[in-house]
């Protein structure tokens, strides 16, 4: 997901072929909260536990979460959050979020046994391609979460990951305990120090890969990242996937609110961001802005 | 292109497998049943246009709720509206998403089939930005409707933005003209702003209307606090949710004491209470649209406790128990 | 009688005495001034009517605001409407207090002298029935009011339950009888539920209107959720508070832009960042109603933060900080 | 205050003569939440430092209390609540409140240190006339909160208080210990005992007077209570004070939200329940339906 949504994407992203493979079912469930602590000062990470999504999740998908009601006023619109990690051995999944608004603010009060309405698995996952070279994932900020599930299937199918893991600062950088866990190679950037700049992070991946191009770039969380992996995609002729955001209602298809602005003509609807994405394949160079 | 999705099936341990089994008893007792027109749908709980689709049915067993109801259809293709489409204010939401739409003949070959699978009476929305563009429409769609709602709340690109459904003038030349082309039941949707929905309401009636639905979204600019900009690209949407509620129970009240046919409430319905609320004051059946995006079984809760509700008080039908 | 009521001072150690003197330096760099016809304001704050009395200079420095709107004044004595008259709904409340009046005889002698004393401009709302009623009152007034705000927005019981400001006609009317009687600024007061509020505000300027004010409160009926009974004695009120904020900003937006005489916006106005969000469709002033409830201080602060962020910004106008 | 407000109280209840002292000015004050506890297994009652209030308040008086804004939540009117107790010496008010709906159930979640926003001391209260005997005090449930500030005054002039406190159960019954504290002479009834009930209080009442009729009879919480006082008033000579309820918005007095239905013609107003009450005369006897 990008931090400015979709916007100044078009061109950029198109919708992916038809998929070959079956998508798994959604479903709603009331999940109870197994854990919920603070890390790196700001996100909220949340252990869910719903055997029937987390065991059926691909990589890249999201559930729908209920915002719990309050007594008083309450938030009426369920809100998209990617699925971080699926522990298929306890039943549990995991979401990463910031406190952004109304919604996210509430989710935050959630403690341990409350249950929590979810739905989902939903979307369009990444899909990782047969062919040589490590998978790059490229996350930034919450961003990182939308791709940590293509981490886990990687580690399950023995193949390298390198992921490169931005943030503002140090210790506001997800994912790194996961990439441990996983096997996959972290390479942390920071805009404190620099390293998070373009060209810097450029650098540093062509260092890390070391002549051996990824077979595939996933990447998630920032319009200039997406830019870079697009550039760095078509150098070395390799598809790039980009997972976007898009405000949702409905999450499965049927409300049309979060067409991605990326149609071809005016009286055509973009794609769906919630069935047709969040994942989407980079678009064409020459349609790159 | 959503619906082509193809899925695996859910997995066994399916929390909502309960759900979907927990159908109530068969209701010899209590009898919800309502009639529009030539259509009796088993009970008065339906979705509002726009807020369902097929997909819906992976999640519920849609076969509980009365009928189901089509997202609006225009005439043309539409793309709809830019980002953003919708966004949430305290105890409401606004969306525009602008109706996309692939015209009659995109509704047939691409929803319509997943519609008649869902096993309840699809009533098919339909739009215009002209009075005359409602007829041919349903002409085209008679034979796949179970019935029709005439959605009449678009911007009416003719009339200096002023809503069809403002003026019963245009309501009458619409149902008139709709009415010619087809035997099945007619649901004119009305749109909230008007000066006097007595009016409004009256025209749609003697024009030929079944049934009454009251009443679409509330017209709503929603800025973004922190920017001072609007918050929907296309500035204006519809105001829809709870905070709702009580603007549109004063429209059911003024239009079911002023009309004969039956007036499907439509507003910020969550539960069956609220249901009741709108019964209370001469709804006869309800529509229920943002509430499934939070709670996607919502309406199917609505049905069962709409059945206990009766059971519970002795009731065989729910005037009785808001009687 | 309320004001009647003889008060001892209040304790040295009161709270209110720091925001009392808490007022911003003289603000020779920000001008907030608002000019409404002949009369200038000295900031574009005041309440809405209804919504004050000079009760409230007891609890705030009335003189930090740009004038203070009367609650409606009619012709005749009016007891008001039974209890219930109010009750609260998520992020909103309905009113149905129904305007108790004691005529324009009794607003010179009970309660104007209060409000004279207050030290800003008066700013008398009145109210009718039937479109002749307002020029006699407005007459007897006219000396005491700094301005009158025309609040055509109440039930009219010769035309079959629509309002006066409904109907374009009718507000042609009422405006240009009410501005052959006096030379002080009209405000039209306008209702939210009319087919065509762009219609009304042009018929309210052509009719001699110097400005604007959108809107009244939104038509409701809200029920008690458990006995399934009308919540408010009048069974009908008008819904206010922050909900209705996304329905009038649209609605300020389609007047200001249509029209050339400033438009007051009302409606669910609680802080400074509120009023911005109007100023930014187009609105010159502010009235706060339903903030000032639980927040009594809420207009005061809005000044002083909306001389806060002009400052902040280095603009000089409010103009220059949404422009 | 009544459990069923002003409704079948038409014609029992009217305004007094106008007040011959000065009332105190309202202010509206910031006060921290000293403490807060439940009592008698469903009552909150919390204690606020707002001495500019507390200092001034006369016995009867009440408080608006603006409902604390949470996250994702509103309130947006402020609540009556009666001042129950003044402590002078240390700034503090106590209220004392039931959770009924929305508005309570936010500030049920009051916790010490939190600032509410009051506005008070408001309304009319309870006047004390000169004379013999004891001032008879009746309060039921909540109501009691509405009567005690009498006692307090009254412990201060040397008057004997026979306070009678109604509830449903033993444990739910108000203001015994602070009967004990300000000297007064309580008098528990409770529903489950039967000794609630109108005749049962009635033999009780006169007995504990043993012919010696009060001076006043002040009375809140119920209907039934407050035709009893009317009768033994009226009976006794005495003067029979009542608080009543209304829904409110300002407060104050110029909202007009809070008419009483008990208006002599319909093109006059009630009298406002914050300003012209809460406390009003019990009416002329004849009028009692
Ligand atoms: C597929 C997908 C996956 C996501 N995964 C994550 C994640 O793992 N962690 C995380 O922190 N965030 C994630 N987001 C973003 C997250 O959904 C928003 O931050 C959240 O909805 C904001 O809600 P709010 O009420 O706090 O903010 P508000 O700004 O008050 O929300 C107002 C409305 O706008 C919508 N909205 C606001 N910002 C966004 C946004 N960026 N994306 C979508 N809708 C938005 C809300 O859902 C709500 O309807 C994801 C979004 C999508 C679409
Ligand atoms: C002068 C006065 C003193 C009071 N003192 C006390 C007290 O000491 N302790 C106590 O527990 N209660 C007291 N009450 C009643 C208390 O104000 C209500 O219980 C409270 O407002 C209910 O708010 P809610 O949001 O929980 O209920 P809701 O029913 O959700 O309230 C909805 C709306 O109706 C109003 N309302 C509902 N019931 C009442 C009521 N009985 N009286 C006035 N407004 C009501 C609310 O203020 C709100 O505006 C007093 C009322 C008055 C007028
Ligand atoms: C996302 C969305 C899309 C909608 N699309 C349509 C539509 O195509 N046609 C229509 O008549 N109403 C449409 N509506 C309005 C609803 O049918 C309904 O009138 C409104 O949502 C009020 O009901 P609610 O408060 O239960 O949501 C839409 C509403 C929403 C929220
Ligand atoms: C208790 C109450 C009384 C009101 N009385 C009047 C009135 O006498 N005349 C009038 O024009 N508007 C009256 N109004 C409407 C307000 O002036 C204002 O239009 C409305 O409250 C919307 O503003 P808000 O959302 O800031 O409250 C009243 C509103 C309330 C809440
Ligand atoms: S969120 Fe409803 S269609 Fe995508
Ligand atoms: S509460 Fe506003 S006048 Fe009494």
């Amino acid at each position: 997901m990008s931090s400015t949504g979709t916007a100044g994407l078009e061109g950029l992203v198109r919708v992916r072929p038809p998929e070959t493979g079956l998508r798994p079912e959604p479903t709603w469930d009331e999940a109870e909260v197994v854990a919920h602590e603070v890390i790196g000062g700001r996100y909220h990470r949340l252990v869910l536990h719903s055997p029937s999504i987390a065991a059926r999740a691909d990589a890249g998908q999201f559930v729908m979460i209920t915002v719990p009601s309050a007594p008083g006023e309450r938030v009426l619109l369920p809100r998209p959050m990617a699925i971080h990690r699926r522990r298929v051995a306890t039943g549990d999944l995991e979401v990463i979020f910031n406190i952004v608004g109304r919604g996210t603010d509430v989710l935050a009060r959630a403690v341990e046994g409350d249950a929590l309405l979810l739905t989902g698995p939903l979307g369009r996952g990444f899909e990782v391609p047969d062919g040589d070279g490590p998978v790059l994932l490229i996350g930034r900020g919450i961003g990182v979460c939308a791709v940590m599930g293509v981490a886990e299937d990687a580690q399950a199918q023995g193949v390298p990951v390198l992921a490169a893991l931005s943030g503002r600062t140090r210790d506001t950088v997800i994912g790194e305990a996961d990439c441990d866990e996983l096997g996959a190679e972290p390479v942390i950037v920071t805009d404190e120090d620099g390293s998070s700049a373009i060209e810097a992070l450029e650098t540093i991946l062509r260092t890390r890969l070391d002549g051996t191009p990824p077979r595939v770039v996933m990447v998630c969380g920032s319009g200039r990242l997406t830019r870079l992996a697009v550039a760095l995609g078509r150098e070395w002729n390799v598809p790039v996937q980009v997972s976007l955001e898009a405000h949702m209602a409905c999450g499965v298809g049927y409300c049309h609110g979060c067409a991605a602005p990326i149609a071809a003509r005016d009286d055509v609807e973009g794609p769906l961001v919630c069935v047709d994405g969040p994942v989407f394949d980079a678009g064409d160079f020459d349609e790159v802005a | 292109m959503s619906l082509a999705t193809r899925l695996s099936p859910p997995a066994l341990d399916d929390s909502r497998g309960a759900f979907f089994d927990a159908r109530p008893p068969a209701s010899g007792d209590v009898d919800l049943s309502v009639t529009i027109g030539s259509l009796t749908l088993a009970n008065p709980v339906m979705p509002a246009s726009g807020c369902f689709g097929p997909e819906l049915g992976r999640l519920i067993p849609v076969d509980e709720i009365g009928a189901t109801v089509t997202k609006t259809v225009f005439a043309g293709s539409r793309g709809g509206n830019p980002a953003h489409r919708l966004t949430e204010i305290p105890a409401g939401m606004v969306n525009s998403v602008g109706i996309p739409s692939k015209g009659p003949r995109g509704y047939l070959s691409d929803l319509h089939p997943a519609y008649a699978e869902l096993g309840v009476p699809v009533i098919i929305s339909v739009g215009g930005h002209r009075p005359d563009e409602y007829a041919p429409i349903v002409a085209e769609l008679d034979a796949a409707g179970a019935a029709f709602e005439i959605n009449v709340s678009c911007p009416n690109l003719d009339r200096n933005g002023v809503d069809i459904g403002a003026d019963p003038d245009a309501i009458t030349q619409v149902v008139e003209s709709v009415r010619a082309v087809t035997d099945k039941p007619l649901i004119v949707k009305l749109p909230p702003m008007v000066s006097s929905i007595v009016d409004c309401a009256r025209a749609a009636e003697s024009a030929g209307a079944d049934a009454l639905c009251v009443s679409n979204s509330v017209p709503a600019l929603p800025l973004d606090s922190v920017t001072l900009r609007p918050a929907l690209g296309n500035v204006i949407g519809g105001l829809t949710g709870p905070s709702m509620r009580p603007i549109i129970l004063r429209l059911v009240w003024l239009t079911s004491t002023s009309v004969q046919v039956p007036v499907i409430a439509c507003g910020g319905i969550e539960t069956a209470n609220d249901a009741l609320e709108y019964f209370s004051v001469g709804a006869r059946a309800v529509q229920v649209g943002t509430a499934s995006f939070s709670r996607p079984y919502a309406m199917v809760d609505i049905v069962r406790e709409l059945t206990q509700r009766c059971r519970a008080a002795g009731a065989t039908t729910v005037a009785q128990l808001v009687g």
